[in-house]
């Protein structure tokens, strides 16, 4: 791959390196609905360090697609490109129920410390603010799945129009759609689930594991320009900091060049703040 | 299931749908932006149908439109919306918010397991045990049980067998032997678990062609079918045609500017406004427009022009 | 179909045509292993009275066969000629779960008064006297199934080897392979089973149903020749019979010449005694 | 299931069947006299398997070959057996008389229920209810239920977990995605309910002749493939070839004459009297014979003829 004329990269492609690297050579991935981001990181991954991954292309069920370019909406044809075999929609989630599937990529219009993730609705049952498109998959495979890394566009503080602030990464979600670490209940271990739940959170402001007594989001890395502080500002709660926070390693020009050939539509930046899809960050 | 051993199939768009009861459970085929039935859907809006329970995976347009006219009462979907290129479903989100809708959310691996369990005739079914979402808060319906072999926890459900499926297909026979070529999504599945479908295909074609090509859906679980060319737009059907994604997003767009300003031009145009799928064709660009959305597979460049369309923001 | 030189009818004909007289337009129809006699009567009921039947050829699983002769084994592939489509095995049993396959063809080594049929050992289970190849999916279908008919192409009493008498239609089974309408402990409907049982019993020297108080195999119709005393001598217990026992309606010549056409390698006589085909019938 | 993500699975028969492991469950592909992978089951005899239990649908030879080398101690199929063709299936039948092998006779639909129940991920599944079969006394673990929701009974069967499936097929790729044309008989279920799998071919084409014609089962489910022409001789493999009715008829007649006469004149001769697979080909005849068994295609007539074949009594 040529890295002529790689002079930059921006944040989008830096997640979808971080996200890239949450994958294992032989890892089985599956990524279903609202995805640009996730396909550009596991598409990199395949042709970077995991090219023996196994890929489930959407819901279309084409396993390891070659497409040329990735599509606005997951369920588009263009995802059967070079996929051989296609099989059965089914197949993908028995799979996973075998406990084959290593890991998929997750966001939530809301995302808790202890990872749970909020895609049902905003408010409460009873009284539905918002309503959110759902879950897709993700309420059951998170459950099974080895891992799952979970991934925001929008770690940010908003201010709503009542003037409240607003916060993606919130203390606790109006509604768990996607078990992460535990409830206020429970742990994933005390419940007996099959799969590992969350070991990775890749934000736009910065990387993300699990403290492991607590079960709390701990600050691994920070993206470029971002400070402790500005992620306490943008998150409605406290997360454990690593002793050991660093920078987030920049992508290699190469990366950048392979993940810009495999989306020349752009869809990864879907979902970003302008301001974000702005910012140029030098090797 | 259910056994349809006429071999006399074809029938009118009018017809078809006609035979759907209110209150019906419904299995709507393909996904996302993805061939979905939408020409039956336009003339289950027009015919009035009421109070029906949809049943299904990831969904878009579909479900939004069939809540927009009216049609359902229940959403038992594990994802109702536009993905990161259009956002939210515009109405389906409104009449929740506004409590005419009930959302009954799920999960795709739910939605899978309940309507196996109506395939192998079966009341209920096992599945790998899941625990710890408000998922389950919306269906107290799940019981965890133990094996009685290894004492591992699993998660029951009940049977779905919803009374109609409705699906787009590429092509059938006049007896109902259906073609469909992948992706199949879930719809496979649905036909196998619905006491009865309509299925709507871009061409009649022969008992002989049928025979040639081999058939995808078998005969004997086909209500109904209906030549619709372009049925499913605006969604695409590949190999035919990509979605009319200029459409998609006039209709989340009107969809966004509320109640009144969706059903005058939105519904009162595409789907009131018509009497039937020739006219509604024509409304949308006719041959023209249609033939464009067939360019898909002439170059990647023009394919990735045909998923970028929108229309302007004024 | 021309009838030119049909001229007489074997037994194999006469049963062919009696089992195929079971079948419904419009039924769903499904046989797997063993099958000659079996594959020429719902072949025959399909181009007669049963257009509209629904027929899987065998475990290839094609749907409504055109073949151009009948196999000697029911896994051939000449049994998808004409097939559309060609299904997955699996969806046949499933339907038959569902309760949606309304008859199958089972025959037995032994089959007793209450239908029950053995095709698993002669002996017992801890001395097993003769293995019998076993009895495929008869024994669930069984369950399921709206209705099956017994066929047996050797209804007769042999001298075995010690100087027994031996019947293939006995007064008990030595194991249950398939249940037919009662156990010595229970019954079919006290079992809350599905499938509604053996309803017709079709071999080389009558046909029968059952008795409804007793479920008793019950005597029909005699073949041309075949006398009640026959019938008692050949069976191992005492049939019911019925006071209207009448001879069995002989074949049309067009069904004759049907079957002759369908079945050219003429496997539907494989299973008979010698002199069971030699006789022929006038019309 | 397991997931063989290595996209290198080429492998010689030796090499390939050296890797089962004594005590195996095994599936076998095909059925009746349908492709079955004769070869391999050659093969597992040579290299002196023991002790394995074999989980299957209707079979014949191949389960009754297993049983005279000597492979198989427990036999939980529905059927072993050459229909009203030839009969009993001769080396099983006096081994299970002389109880040297162990029938756990099983029916088709607890095969299939139970291999998915491996496949979902699931310790047991439930079927429709069966009763009242002597069946159920060979299978203890056979457990009713009452369903939670409408209190229907139920029959719950444990998962059984392959270790092995070993499948021929028609055409594979060095990854090991593997084309298989219809009939399928159970063998996808098989292939994807056990944890490794053997799947020897007519012939290995290039990863882009398979991303042509297009997949059946995928390769991460393939442990290895092995290139074996003619490897389900003499059962069939169409479109390639019939069945070898001649040879088959020999060998139930060697086997009706007991175990030394199938020994010294079957086994010592097919089996043990040749080194490898393409030996037992010219043993067989070689390409003249072989060659007549793809001739079916040519007119009815000659099929039937191929089918009629069989050695003189004498």
């Amino acid at each position: 791959m040529t890295v002529a004329g790689i002079e930059y990269y921006t944040i989008d492609e830096l997640m979808a390196v971080c996200m890239a690297r949450t994958i294992k050579d032989g890892d089985t991935i599956f990524n279903g609905v609202a995805v640009p981001l996730p396909f550009t990181a596991i598409m990199l991954a395949f042709k970077t360090h995991a090219p023996n991954a196994v890929f489930w292309g959407g819901l279309l069920a084409g396993l390891n697609p070659d497409p040329p370019f990735l599509p606005p909406t997951s369920g588009d044809s263009v995802m059967l490109h070079g996929a051989n075999p296609v099989l059965h929609l089914h197949q993908i989630f028995d799979l996973a129920m075998r406990g084959e599937l290593d890991r998929i990529f997750f966001s939530g219009a809301q995302i808790d410390k202890f990872g749970n993730l909020n895609n049902t609705l905003i408010g409460s049952e009873d009284n539905i603010k918002i309503k959110l498109p759902g879950g897709a998959g993700s309420s059951h495979i998170g459950c099974f799945a080895g891992n799952f890394t979970i991934w925001s566009v929008r770690h940010e503080a908003r201010i709503s129009k009542k003037g409240d602030k607003v916060y993606t990464l919130v203390d606790s979600v109006d509604f768990i759609t996607t078990l992460g670490h535990r409830t206020n209940m429970m742990t994933r271990d005390e419940m007996n689930l099959s799969g590992g739940g969350p070991d990775r959170v890749i934000t736009n402001l910065g990387t993300f594991d699990f403290d492991p007594e607590t079960k709390v989001m701990r600050l691994k890395t920070l993206h470029p320009g971002v400070s402790v502080e500005d992620i306490k500002a943008n998150t409605g709660f406290e997360p454990v900091v690593d002793n050991r926070v660093s920078e987030t390693p920049p992508p290699t020009r190469e990366e950048v060049a392979i993940i810009r050939k495999l989306d020349p539509m752009e869809t990864r930046k879907s979902g970003f703040s302008k301001e974000a899809l702005e910012k140029k960050y030098d090797f | 299931m259910g056994i349809h051993s006429s071999r006399e199939k074809l029938c009118s768009l009018t017809e078809a749908v006609s035979r759907i009861e209110n209150g019906s459970i419904v299995a709507v085929g393909g996904n996302l932006s993805a061939r979905e039935p939408m020409a039956i859907i336009r003339e289950m809006i027009r015919q009035g149908k009421r109070d029906m329970h949809s049943i299904g995976g990831a969904h878009g347009v579909d479900i939004d439109l069939l809540c927009a006219g009216g049609v359902l009462k229940k959403v038992q979907n594990s994802y109702v919306g536009f993905e990161a290129d259009f956002g939210l479903a515009p109405n389906y989100r409104r009449m929740v918010q506004e409590k005419k809708v009930i959302p009954l959310d799920t999960d795709c691996v739910a939605v899978l397991v309940q309507l196996r369990a109506s395939v192998f005739g079966l009341p209920f079914m096992p599945m790998k045990l899941v625990s710890g979402t408000d998922i389950l808060k919306l269906h107290p319906e799940y019981v965890t049980m133990s094996c009685p072999y290894t004492g591992e926890k699993v998660t029951l459900v009940p049977a779905v067998r919803p009374d109609w499926a409705i699906i787009h297909a590429h092509k059938s026979d006049p007896r109902g032997n259906v073609k469909l070529y992948p992706p199949y999504f879930a719809d496979l599945l649905a036909v196998e678990a619905s006491k009865n479908s309509i299925i709507s295909v871009e061409e009649i074609v022969s008992e002989e062609e049928m025979n040639e090509i081999g058939a995808t859906i078998p005969y004997y679980e086909v209500t109904a079918v209906v030549e619709l060319p372009y049925g499913a737009h605006p969604t695409s059907c590949y190999p035919d045609y990509t979605y009319d994604r200029v459409h998609l997003s006039e209709y989340v767009s009107l969809g966004n500017r509320g109640e009144e300003v969706f059903k005058n031009e939105y519904l009162g145009k595409f789907v009131y406004g018509v009497k039937d799928h020739e006219e509604y064709l024509e409304l949308v660009g006719g041959e023209k427009r249609l033939g464009e959305l067939k360019k898909w597979n002439e170059s990647d460049e023009t394919w990735q022009r045909l998923l970028k369309e929108e229309v302007s923001a004024g």
